[in-house]
């Protein structure tokens, strides 16, 4: 069964390859509607990313038994994504969206830990996500008289500022629920937890950049960067709408930063921090310049390597152990030694440490809001970058370092081959894009000029131009390759003359000795510190669970209301009918 | 072929059903199958031909009565002789799972619910179409207390009721329009309208809104429509709900664009139409039995119905035609479905259905509530957009905003019922599905699909229809004998 | 005096207000009453009214009825047959509701013991 | 006494509501003015010479709106059907129970019944003629069968000759109606001869005193099953309670 869906996930790829960006279909679907597939750079970007991303996920997923019915759901996914990304007009875009939020609930619910209230968050907010998005289709078309991109892109000049505004405001919400911006966020941690444990990484790494992708295609191709800043006007370098984005994707990293380092279950620290990555792309797409666009761009490319690279990683922990909480885990550096060091390159990515691509993107990033001078969007920035540090060594520890918390922890045996290919191939791919950002920009630059946008220089494959001058990425992961070689020779020379396997209960602490079921494995705890902290303490203590449900709790109060009026007395309702004529008799003949 | 086939036909069999039922049961439900399939033959038969078509009886039209097919008619003939062909074969199965029922019976009121439905749409004359008004009225009274227990001959005494109420207030408003105009045909009438007293004509069309909207189930007169269907049985309310209602919802505004009330009352209609919309939707949140459950819903797509019907739009009019077709469909998949779990759990509390272990249902229940969610490739999309394409064109935003805000509470429940299909976690029980239900609903979740990718089969009907319900001048040519 | 009665006028408003009075009576029945055998008593009333109202308003003074027979050969100075034969077809649609509606009644009261339109709330939310 | 109680608020303010009704539609209806166009029915008297028919009245309603006939009669049936479904007696569990009947009454019943039943046909086939006709016959019939059940309790109808005349009867109908269709390709066509001189005989009016006569036929059987489930529910309820 594996093997046929890897086949026929290798299909759309050849097939896209094929066209070498001159897809150009149109099928008649009514008298009113076209379906048309448009290759542009902006589409196949994305659709390599999540076709390649589908592919190295099912290949891992080789290793687990699923039904027909799982991979047939996924491979029309991974269509309904391929519509999304290449689709001309909006009609295709929403039917590929539609799909891609059923198939994908109907894989969510396989999974064995879901239950009805997480379904119904996601699905609610996706639908709300859906139909905030048709809002803005129709009301874009009564304007435009047609759901093509381009018509409606040539339109929207013309439209009144208010209608102009509610599209924008109604399609980024759309979008902004499916990325997962705070407060609309509600559903994606819950979600990311539940979901089958693989499914996960093309929920967080491919699904959510959907919502990316639209952001591009309103602000970039629809709108167009240079009429937003003539609508809303210029503020420094960048414009008043980006500043306002800004600052929601900087509030969304910050906030998600610090929820996910309080977060025990390792699926949920990874939801919070895909948030928060998302919340970067956020925060520069609006800047309206080349390296905002290329920053985003890029991130979106390593976030989606690292997230899979790491959904993956913790998937097979948890299939290998069937823990999936920092307190029930940890020590699986000796057992699972390769999947440690997958998880090391995933982190040090997450992190945005050098030299690997993350660095890079988070570079970008950080160069395109020095370019546009927001000074406060890039301390915001930094911060919350630093502050990520802590969650991604939890990550690390909770799992590998430390002592096994449980008996069972140690006789683990290092995961299966299949998630590790993926792994493997991930992290190749995540020193490579450190390695050559120039590369990178060479795929960007037609996108931007997609954009109308000025292209960014780079010097051959290694190096990239930026407004702080040249990032030679080749030279800095050589470097970092000479020292680590360096360091590793050096540990190992330490290490040989160490003493070797210590027991767990080799210490004592206040004198006593610690028995076999004292927890010794602080990752359970980690985080809780930060509650002291004031700031952050405020932030944690806040959630818009309270919002929701509140909202949920109002509906159904009002459906009970509604639900007294039909209480099934007939001689009522007769009476009901007859006051009912009388009262437009009254009101209408006389 | 003679229109007139369309109700001759079924009074026959129906008049014949008592030797049909001592030739055993075979040749009872053979000769139902038969006939819905020559009526539905017949109804393809009328595609190929130039509409409109006219049969008289006795005299010619305005004088005597007569049938005629205009596009609209057209539209829901196809909708009503497919779902009978449907349920009637739906009912072999039935009849094989539930021995020893009244079978003669209930195809007699079956034939003549189709029949009265049909009669509803064709006649052009107003009296007549009070009759068919009554048939399908006394049909749907006596189906619903079918069962002779307890539920069912409450909902048959409260339908029985309001159907009295309804044909009283539309007996009078006849009268006052015999009284004005001096004629009961539909085309004389429609071309007097405007000219008598103001007041008078107030009065008649409200008592034709009241006597019809409350058969179709608008808001302040629907408080009986939820009993009605929790009373009966699934596979009646499958007829009701996508033939019964339809009907009604047909002479709404077949009357209400053939006399000229689209300009005077479209906000009217549209108001009441967004608030049965609301009230069902949020009252079917709170609901543990699945008829009622469904039965709201019902309520909430004709509230939409009815919205987008009196917009006089021929865009939205299309979607909302459109719309209707696929809420039938599926609306007939979904109820069919469930009478095959109703019968199995011998229930219809959700919480005990959701027990059910068939994969086949649960595909064909899924695709039957994406559909009337509206969501892609399903039919429903098609008709819910081309609703909201209709609105925009207007730029009826707030109309479009609300049908998008309610459809999220819509969607709570058709999930949560999802969900619970899904629910890995209940004890799972296996239901037994005739072969006959595999073939039926299997074609109800083709047709869904099919008109979901490929809408051209359907938009070209519902086209039709459009131009002939915002512009009956060829019915009314027809209606008035001119050009004969 | 008795001319003043003989007027077409005079009669049609007798009867209009008559069959009104009636019907308001029958309108009064079914939103007061919960017995279901007056209920459809009520209706009754109702559709009663209304055939008087409608087969009054078509007598006019000096008209007979629409037959011919010896004396009368042709179908001149004859009432609107057209009422006659719609109120025929309506008093037997409503003999027939009312018949069905009655048997309904009593299948409920042998089942339950009950008449009363209200308490009939087996069926409700 | 308590006023309350015998006529409640809700009662007071309805009949009140009542009142105000009548009070505006009867203003209305008394300042319009009716008949402001030539009505239908005065057109039909005028063709009314050609079908050859006596009672105008009569030709209107098998004739000229006689699809609201063939309408009407289905109504009939299918209530007789339904009231059918809801009486019949196939799963009663209740003995029936022999009644003492009174001798008299029994035969004085049967003796009236051949002149009632007489009455009924004679309005039936002169229903072109003189006022009356198939349902008014048809009703005149069942009353004769009702004085039957009332002298006789024990007494009950042979069901399948009233179901073959309740069928036949109806076929027919339709069958007339269709062999009009193909006769002269309009349904419910008159393909009897009826030459207008013939006016006022028994023999004339084409299909119109066909119509008639199964219309009286068929209503007569409904009318008697549904007299018949009636009055047995009586005997039934008695015998089962007791």
């Amino acid at each position: 069964m594996n093997s046929i869906f890897l086949l026929l996930n290798l299909l759309p790829i050849l097939f896209l390859y094929q066209f070498e960006g001159a897809l150009h279909v149109s099928l008649p679907l009514t008298n009113e509607f076209t379906l048309s597939l448009i290759q542009t750079p902006l589409g196949s970007f994305f659709a390599y990313l999540s076709l390649i991303s589908f592919l190295l996920v099912t290949i891992a997923q080789k290793s687990k038994k699923l039904s027909f019915s799982y991979y047939a759901l996924q491979f029309l996914l991974s269509l309904a994504m391929l519509a999304i990304v290449l689709a001309g007009d909006f009609i295709t875009f929403f039917i590929g969206w539609e799909i891609m939020t059923w198939s994908s609930y109907f894989i969510i619910s396989k999974s064995n830990n879901m239950n009805i209230k997480s379904l119904q968050k996601y699905i609610l907010f996706s639908l709300a996500s859906a139909f905030s998005l048709i809002a803005g289709i129709v009301i874009a078309y009564s304007f435009a008289n047609s759901f093509d991109f381009v018509a409606i892109s040539n339109s929207f000049e013309s439209m009144p500022f208010n209608i102009k505004v509610a599209l924008i405001v109604l399609f980024s919400l759309s979008f902004f629920t499916k990325a997962g911006v705070i407060g609309l966020h509600y559903w994606v941690v819950d979600t990311y937890s539940k979901a089958p444990d693989l499914f996960s990484s093309i929920l967080s790494a491919v699904m959510s950049k959907m919502g990316i992708y639209g952001l591009f295609l309103i602000y970039g191709n629809i709108i167009g960067y240079h009429e937003l800043k003539i609508m809303f006007g210029t503020m420094l370098n960048g414009t008043d709408f980006g500043y306002v984005l800004a600052w929601i994707g900087v509030a969304t990293s910050i906030i998600a930063t610090f929820k996910a380092i309080t977060q025990d279950e390792v699926k949920k620290l990874l939801a919070y921090s895909s948030i928060a990555q998302l919340g970067y792309i956020v925060a520069v797409i609006g800047f309206g310049t080349s390296y905002g666009v290329a920053g985003a761009m890029y991130h979106t490319l390593i976030h989606t390597i690292i997230k899979l690279l790491l959904f993956i990683n913790v998937a097979a922990i948890v299939a290998q152990t069937g823990k999936n909480k920092f307190s029930e885990l940890g020590g699986l550096i000796y057992r699972t030694p390769v999947s440690f060091v997958m998880l090391l390159i995933g982190i040090i990515g997450l992190a945005g440490m050098p030299p690997l691509g993350g660095f890079a993107s988070k570079f970008m990033m950080y160069n395109a809001a020095i370019d546009t001078k927001f000074a406060l969007i890039l301390i915001g920035m930094l911060f919350s970058g630093a502050a990520s540090f802590l969650y991604c060594y939890k990550l690390v520890y909770g799992i590998y370092l430390g002592h096994p918390t449980s008996k069972s922890l140690e006789s683990t045996k290092e995961v299966s081959i299949h998630y590790l290919i993926p792994q493997i191939i991930l992290a190749l791919l995540l020193v490579l894009t450190g390695a050559f950002p120039g590369a990178f920009i060479k795929v960007i630059n037609p996108i931007l000029k997609e954009f109308s946008l000025s292209t960014i220089g780079y010097d051959g494959l290694g190096v990239m131009q930026s407004a702080v001058g040249n990032f030679n990425g080749f030279f800095i992961i050589s470097a970092f390759v000479v020292i680590f070689l360096l360091i590793l020779l050096l540990i190992w020379r330490i290490k040989s003359k160490a003493k070797n396997n210590l027991n767990r209960f080799d210490i004592s602490y206040c004198g006593e000795v610690p028995t076999a079921d004292t927890s010794l494995h602080y990752g359970y705890g980690f985080g809780t510190e930060l509650y002291r902290i004031k700031f952050v303490n405020a932030i944690l203590k806040r959630s818009s669970s309270h919002f929701y449900e509140s909202l949920a709790t109002q509906t159904k109060k009002t459906s009970e209301l509604f639900s007294r009026m039909y209480y099934g007395n007939i001689h009522n309702t007769m009476i009901i009918i007859l006051l009912f004529f009388s009262a437009l008799f009254f009101l209408g003949v006389n | 072929m003679s229109l007139g086939y369309y109700f001759l036909l079924p009074v026959i069999f129906s008049f014949l059903t008592p030797y049909f039922k001592k030739l055993g049961s075979f040749t009872l439900r053979g000769s139902t199958i038969l006939l819905m399939l020559i009526l539905f033959l017949q109804t393809l038969a009328y595609t190929g031909v130039t509409l409109p078509q006219i049969s008289e009886f006795s005299l010619k039209p305005p004088l005597g009565i007569a049938f005629i097919l205009d596009g609209y008619s057209l539209l829901f003939l196809l909708i009503f002789t497919f779902s009978a062909l449907i349920v009637s074969f739906y009912m072999v199965w039935f009849f094989k799972a539930n021995k020893g029922r009244d079978e003669a019976r209930f195809y007699v009121f079956f034939n003549m619910l189709i029949a009265g439905s049909i009669g509803m749409i064709l006649s052009c004359d107003i009296f007549n179409l009070y009759i068919f008004f009554e048939i399908t009225g006394i049909c749907s009274y006596a189906l619903s207390a079918y069962n002779k227990d307890k539920l069912g001959l409450e909902s048959g005494i409260k339908y029985l009721i309001i159907g009295l109420i309804a044909s009283i207030f539309i007996v009078f408003a006849i009268m006052l329009i015999y009284l004005q105009i001096g004629t009961v045909n539909l085309g004389l009438i429609a071309q007097r309208f405007g000219q008598i007293d103001p007041k008078i004509s107030v009065l008649i069309v409200l008592m034709l809104f009241i006597g019809f909207g409350t058969k179709a189930e608008l808001f302040p007169m629907n408080f009986w429509a939820p009993d009605i269907y929790q009373g009966s049985m699934a596979s009646v309310n499958g007829l009701f709900s996508s033939v019964v209602a339809k009907a009604y919802l047909f002479v709404f505004f077949h009357l209400f664009y053939l006399f000229g009330l689209n300009s005077k009352y479209m906000l009217f209609v549209m108001v009441i139409g967004a608030i049965t919309f609301l009230v069902s939707e949020f009252t079917a949140l709170n609901q543990t039995n699945i008829k009622r459950l469904f039965a709201y819903s019902t309520l909430g797509q004709l509230g939409i119905l009815f919205m987008a019907l009196s917009t006089n739009s021929s865009a939205t009019v299309s979607g909302a035609l459109f719309h209707l077709t696929s809420h039938s469909i599926s609306k007939l998949l979904i109820f069919l479905a469930l009478g095959i779990l109703i019968h199995k759990f011998k229930s219809a509390k959700i919480d005990i259905l959701g027990n059910f272990k068939s994969g086949f249902l649960t595909i064909v229940l899924a695709i039957g509530f994406l559909s009337i969610l509206g969501i892609p490739p399903f039919s429903g999309f098609v008709g819910k957009i081309l609703i909201l394409k209709g609105f925009a064109l207007t730029q009826n935003y707030a109309a479009i905003a609300f049908i998008l805000l309610v459809s999220i509470v819509e969607a709570v429940y058709f999930f949560r019922l999802t969900a619970m299909m899904l629910d890995k976690k209940r004890t799972k029980i296996s239901v037994p599905i005739g072969f006959a239900n595999y073939v039926v609903l299997s074609v109800l979740a083709v047709l869904i699909v099919l008109f979901g990718v490929y809408p051209s089969l359907l938009t070209h009907y519902t086209d039709l229809a459009t131009n002939a319900l915002l512009h009956p001048t060829n019915y009314l040519n027809y209606a008035l004998g001119v050009g004969l | 005096m008795l001319e003043f009665f003989n007027s077409t006028q005079t009669i049609h408003t007798i009867i209009i207000i008559g069959s009104m009075c009636l019907f308001f009576i029958g309108f009064y029945g079914i939103a007061t009453q919960k017995n279901l055998v007056k209920v459809l008593v009520s209706f009754d009333i109702m559709e009663s009214a209304l055939f008087l109202f409608f087969i009054g308003l078509h007598y006019q003074v000096g008209l007979v009825a629409p037959i011919v027979d010896s004396n009368l050969k042709t179908f001149t100075n004859m009432v609107d047959p057209v009422p006659q034969a719609m109120i025929l077809t309506t008093i037997v649609i409503g003999l027939a509701v009312l018949a069905l509606g009655l048997s309904f009644g009593i299948e409920y009261y042998k089942l339950t013991g009950r008449n009363d339109i209200s308490k009939m709330n087996e069926l409700r939310d | 006494m308590n006023l309350k109680k015998v006529l409640p608020l809700k009662h007071i303010l309805l009949s009140i509501l009542s009142s105000a009704l009548l009070l505006s539609v009867l203003g209305l209806l008394m300042q319009v003015k009716t008949n402001l166009y030539k009505n239908v029915g005065d057109i039909f008297l005028n063709l009314n010479m050609q079908t050859a028919t006596a009672n105008a009245v009569t030709s209107v309603v098998t004739f000229f709106r006689g699809i609201d006939t063939v309408g009407e009669v289905t109504v009939l049936f299918l209530a007789t059907s339904g009231i059918a479904l809801m009486l019949s007696d196939t799963q009663r569990t209740c003995e029936k129970v022999v009644k003492q009947e009174s001798f008299i009454l029994n035969v004085g019943s049967r003796l009236l019944l051949s002149v009632i039943v007489l009455f009924g046909v004679y309005i039936i086939i002169h229903g072109h003629l003189s006022p009356g006709g198939g349902f008014q016959g048809g009703v005149v019939i069942a009353t004769a069968f009702l004085l039957l059940f009332l002298a006789n309790p024990n007494m009950s109808l042979s069901h399948s000759i009233l179901t073959l005349g309740e069928s036949l009867s109806g076929v027919a109908y339709v069958l007339v109606a269709l062999i009009g269709l193909f006769k002269m390709n309009i349904l419910l066509g008159n393909f009897l001869p009826h030459p207008i001189g013939e006016i006022g005989e028994l023999v004339s009016g084409g299909i119109i005193p066909v119509i008639y006569i199964l219309v009286g036929i068929k209503v007569g059987s409904e009318m008697s099953v549904i007299v018949e489930y009636f009055s047995k529910e009586d005997y039934y309820k008695e015998v089962c309670d007791a």
